[in-house]
């Protein structure tokens, strides 16, 4: 995955900005330049940009619509177009939910092609749509339609916020892994809350992303 | 029951389908959309009716018009939204047809922010719409309660023939977290002779808000009175957490309330006998309990998203004869629990 | 010649005339009297028996006053 | 001989006298509407919906099922109505105040969306039931309580054409315009209200059928006056014809 560019794609609430947050934070300790890109136009609240000054406290580029406030404009900002040139070490991409949060992406297309880029489907098994293969076909399908990018991996994200126990991950997982035979796309990584990563390390092969919550509700903070 | 983890304004949505709902007509407005988004999917693969009308007026008229049918209908909106429903609501209510109406409140007041507010508490509990009259209100605090208000919505619509309106605001639509979903047999609804299905087998039915002279609008007014009555002596839901042996106690709702209950918690955890009543029908609000539970406390302390509107019916329901501290953030900004516990501090030790 | 005969319903009629221009045989005309609204109503004036039945009258009345009737099927 | 009776109330009409002034042509609409009902044997699954204005009575008149809308909310209420009974027969029955003004986003969204109804639309030209001031169709230079010099159009802007905006909506099937002056207009007027019953009938699509009416007591003109006022000073600002008649209507007649 030594592409410029990495997007996290997914249907609504998979997990996409924590993913991509603790993702870029993962290659920024690794001693990379990093880009974080927030190109969410379709969430209104717990996006990137609630946290993009204690995420460039830990040596993060971010790049927000933030000029907007707290507006729901779906505006892309010229930065954008800059990061995405790739030449200033890599760049994580959090793009909005589903085939309508995908389609702001489709501008980046042809200009993502020639730099080279991983396109990740964040799937959650245990939200509404994507608890089958099916679904997460069908999530695919429209995501991939809808930015006019190939999906090249998985990115397996199974939780139930605070009540995620290690059946939890179990069964989910076990989707996705489904899911990645059917649609021949690999699993980039397994998403584990912190604290949980220990017990399950061992269980799979797949790699593990440690996850910690960086969008909080306002009682969690 | 597995569990889901589903997003606010998601959960709503699909109770209301498990509760039903064969008719929903919406306008898109942030913070809420995802209702809409839902229901355009959900409904239209169920074959029920999804609608998604011209303006918020026109939506409110379509529920109006769905129910009249003796349809399951709802509609969600936001505040400014909510403001334009107004007409609508109170013809619904003087015609005694039922419908639920959703509010997902961002900041206001005018075109305001789309960020989380319980600013339209007045509008909400206070009737309004033009005319005497009140809808139910309920307050979920958390996305499970969401769901099982919103079935409850259905089903006390249809116990009154009145509206039943759910006040969340925009965390509450948002945030995500693990729920159960209930599976619900097909609704048991009340016989309703007074549907417009067509004249067929029987005298002719008019459905009407406009009663011409004052006798006959009065007589409508005191049927309608009576069922608030009805509503008040029945329908009254709070929750009320740490209230054994509580001095101190933090009246909020909703958001307000899930934040003042961490706060609570660790007041407690610093030896502060703090305690949390949370209620859940805004209206009726629960003044009885309310003065009840004052009677062993020291302080109250209101906690909302607003300039301080449900503080008004908490000094009615205890008649000031306690301190009755406020806190209020207004304009969508919403504080953390740490800053409740500094306001339950000052408090304790003045 | 199909033979008819309307009858006014002198309680409904608002005495508003329309009936009165379209009568081929200028047989409706406003009475002298008033009834119990207050109103003139308009009356059949047919000593010859002409009336057709032919209804034009009672399609131009706003509040259906007018019951048209033909003899014979 | 035996007599017979070929001309009296039709059942979907109620025994009810109107409170309309004499004259006022809202009661042959009325008449027209009911007849059709009959004729198409539909009274039983039909629902009307009343507007705000002075036919705001006009479920007192029907002997059918009828809802009292919100001003200018009919059409939407009729939509809420008939998109969950689409097997009934659903039509509104709105004046210029209630539809052209206060009401023209809801008539014009329902004709966009071809939402399958009839709406019947009463242009008298003033608003009669707040006592005579000006209509969105108040003719340029006509005297109203609220143009008291006359509609200036520089000032007030000009009358809207409702059957001719409606027709380029594509979701209309049927748009026409009518007036109920004569034996012959209101026979021809009540063709188009039982055309647009079976395009609904046939689920063609959103139908419209405007009729010229007269307000002799705000107009200050006797009935007789106010019918002659309607063809010679409306019909010449609003033409009657036909605006819309989608194929499939037209092989309905």
């Amino acid at each position: 995955m030594e592409r410029p560019v990495v997007v996290f794609a997914g249907p609504f609430g998979s997990g996409k900005t924590e993913t991509a947050i603790n993702y870029a934070l993962q290659l920024a300790e690794e001693g990379q330049s990093v880009t974080l890109v927030d190109l969410d136009v379709v969430t209104t609240y717990l996006r990137v940009r609630e946290v993009e000054e204690r995420l460039r406290e830990k040596g993060l580029k971010v790049i927000t619509p933030h000029d907007l406030g707290d507006i729901d404009l779906p505006a892309i900002t010229p930065q954008i177009w800059g990061a995405l040139g790739g030449q200033n070490g890599r760049v994580v991409v959090d793009m909005g939910g589903s085939g309508p949060g995908a389609r702001s992406m489709g501008q980046f297309s042809s200009h993502l092609k020639k730099v080279g880029y991983a396109m990740n489907l964040v799937i959650n098994p245990y939200r509404p749509f994507t608890t089958t293969v099916e679904g997460i076909e069908k999530a695919g399908r429209e995501i991939a339609d809808s930015s006019r990018l190939q999906l090249t991996a998985l990115v397996s994200n199974p939780h139930l916020m605070g009540e995620t126990t290690l059946e939890v991950i179990d069964e989910g997982h076990l989707v996705v892994q489904e899911a990645s035979g059917r649609l021949g796309l690999p699993i980039a990584f397994l998403c584990v809350r912190a604290d949980l990563v220990q017990e399950v390390a061992e269980r799979y092969g797949a790699p593990i992303l440690p996850l910690n919550r960086y969008l909080l509700a306002p009682w969690e903070r | 029951m597995a569990k889901i983890l589903m997003k606010g304004n998601e959960a709503i949505a699909e109770a209301a389908i498990r509760a039903g709902c064969e008719a929903y007509f919406g306008y898109p407005i942030t913070p809420q959309t995802e209702i809409l988004e839902y229901m355009s999917r959900q409904m239209v693969e169920l074959g029920r009716t999804f609608l998604q009308a011209e303006s918020e007026l026109a939506a409110i008229n379509m529920v109006y018009g769905a129910a009249c049918a003796g349809s399951r209908v709802m509609t969600s909106t936001s505040s400014q939204g909510f403001s334009l429903m107004q007409e609508g609501i109170s013809y619904i209510v003087c015609s005694e047809v039922p419908a639920v109406v959703i509010n997902v409140m961002r900041g206001g007041p005018g075109l305001g922010n789309i960020q989380p507010s319980q600013g339209d508490y007045f509008q909400m509990t206070k009737g309004g719409g033009h005319g005497d009259y009140h809808v139910i209100v309920l307050a979920p605090a958390t996305l499970q309660e969401a769901i099982d208000l919103t079935i409850l919505a259905f089903d006390l619509a249809d116990k009154y023939r009145s509206v039943v309106t759910i006040i969340a605001d925009g965390m509450i639509g948002q945030i995500m977290e693990p729920v159960e979903l209930p599976e619900i047999e097909p609704p048991q609804r009340p016989d309703q002779p007074w549907a417009l299905t067509g004249a067929k087998g029987r005298e002719r039915n008019i459905i009407t808000s406009l009663y011409l002279g004052g006798p006959n609008l009065e007589e409508v007014n005191l049927r309608l009175q009576k069922t608030l009555d009805e509503i008040k002596a029945n329908e009254v839901r709070y929750a009320e957490h740490m209230l054994e042996g509580a001095e101190i106690v933090v009246v909020a709702y909703g958001t307000a309330g899930r934040i003042a209950q961490t706060a609570v918690k660790e007041a407690r955890e610093e030896g502060i006998p703090a305690g949390l009543f949370r209620p859940i029908t805004m209206f009726p609000f629960p003044y009885a309990r309310l003065d009840e539970v004052a009677k062993s406390v020291e302080h109250l302390l209101v906690f909302e998203l607003s300039a301080g509107q449900m503080l008004e019916d908490v000094r009615l329901a205890t008649r000031d004869r306690l301190p009755i501290h406020f806190y209020g953030k207004m304009g969508g900004v919403v504080p953390s629990p740490a800053e409740v516990l500094t306001e339950i501090e000052k408090i304790a030790s003045p | 010649m199909a033979r008819g005969t309307i009858l006014i319903d002198e309680d409904r009629c608002k005495g508003c005339e329309l009936c009165t221009t379209v009568c081929p045989f200028d047989l409706v005309h406003i009475a002298n009297h008033f009834n119990a609204k207050g109103y003139r109503p308009s009356t059949l004036v047919d000593p010859q028996g002409k009336c057709t039945g032919c209804t034009l009258c009672a399609r131009m009345c706003p509040d259906v006053a007018i019951i048209v009737y033909r003899e014979g099927a | 001989m035996e007599r017979k009776a070929v001309f009296a109330n039709p059942e979907a009409l109620t025994d009810d006298l109107t409170h309309y002034c004499p004259g006022c042509t809202h009661g042959i609409v009325h008449r027209l509407i009911a007849e059709v009902i009959d004729e198409l044997e539909i009274r039983e699954i039909t629902i009307g919906i009343a507007p705000v204005g002075c036919a705001v009575l006009a479920y007192n008149y029907f002997n059918l099922d009828f809802a009292e809308a919100a001003h200018g909310r009919a059409p939407a209420m009729a939509t809420g109505l008939k998109r969950v009974q689409p097997d009934k027969v659903v039509f509104t029955y709105q004046g210029d105040g209630d539809l052209a003004a206060i009401g023209t986003a809801e008539i014009v969204h329902a004709a966009s969306r071809g939402e399958n109804i009839t709406a019947i639309f009463i242009n008298n030209a003033i608003y009669g039931m707040t006592g005579g001031q000006m209509a969105p169709t108040t003719l340029p230079g006509q005297v109203t309580t609220s143009t008291p010099f006359g509609r200036d159009v520089k000032l007030a802007g000009y009358p809207l054409r409702v059957a001719e905006l409606i027709a380029t909506t594509s979701g209309a099937a049927y748009v026409v315009r009518r007036m109920v002056t004569k034996p012959a207009t209101i026979a021809s007027a009540k063709k188009a209200i039982k055309l647009a019953f079976q395009a609904q009938r046939a689920e063609l699509g959103f139908s419209l059928v405007e009729i010229l009416s007269s307000c002799p007591t705000n107009w200050g003109l006797s009935p007789l006056e106010a019918l002659e006022w309607v063809e010679e000073s409306m019909a010449a600002y609003y033409p009657l014809g036909d605006y819309k008649v989608i194929d499939e209507v037209k092989s309905l007649r």
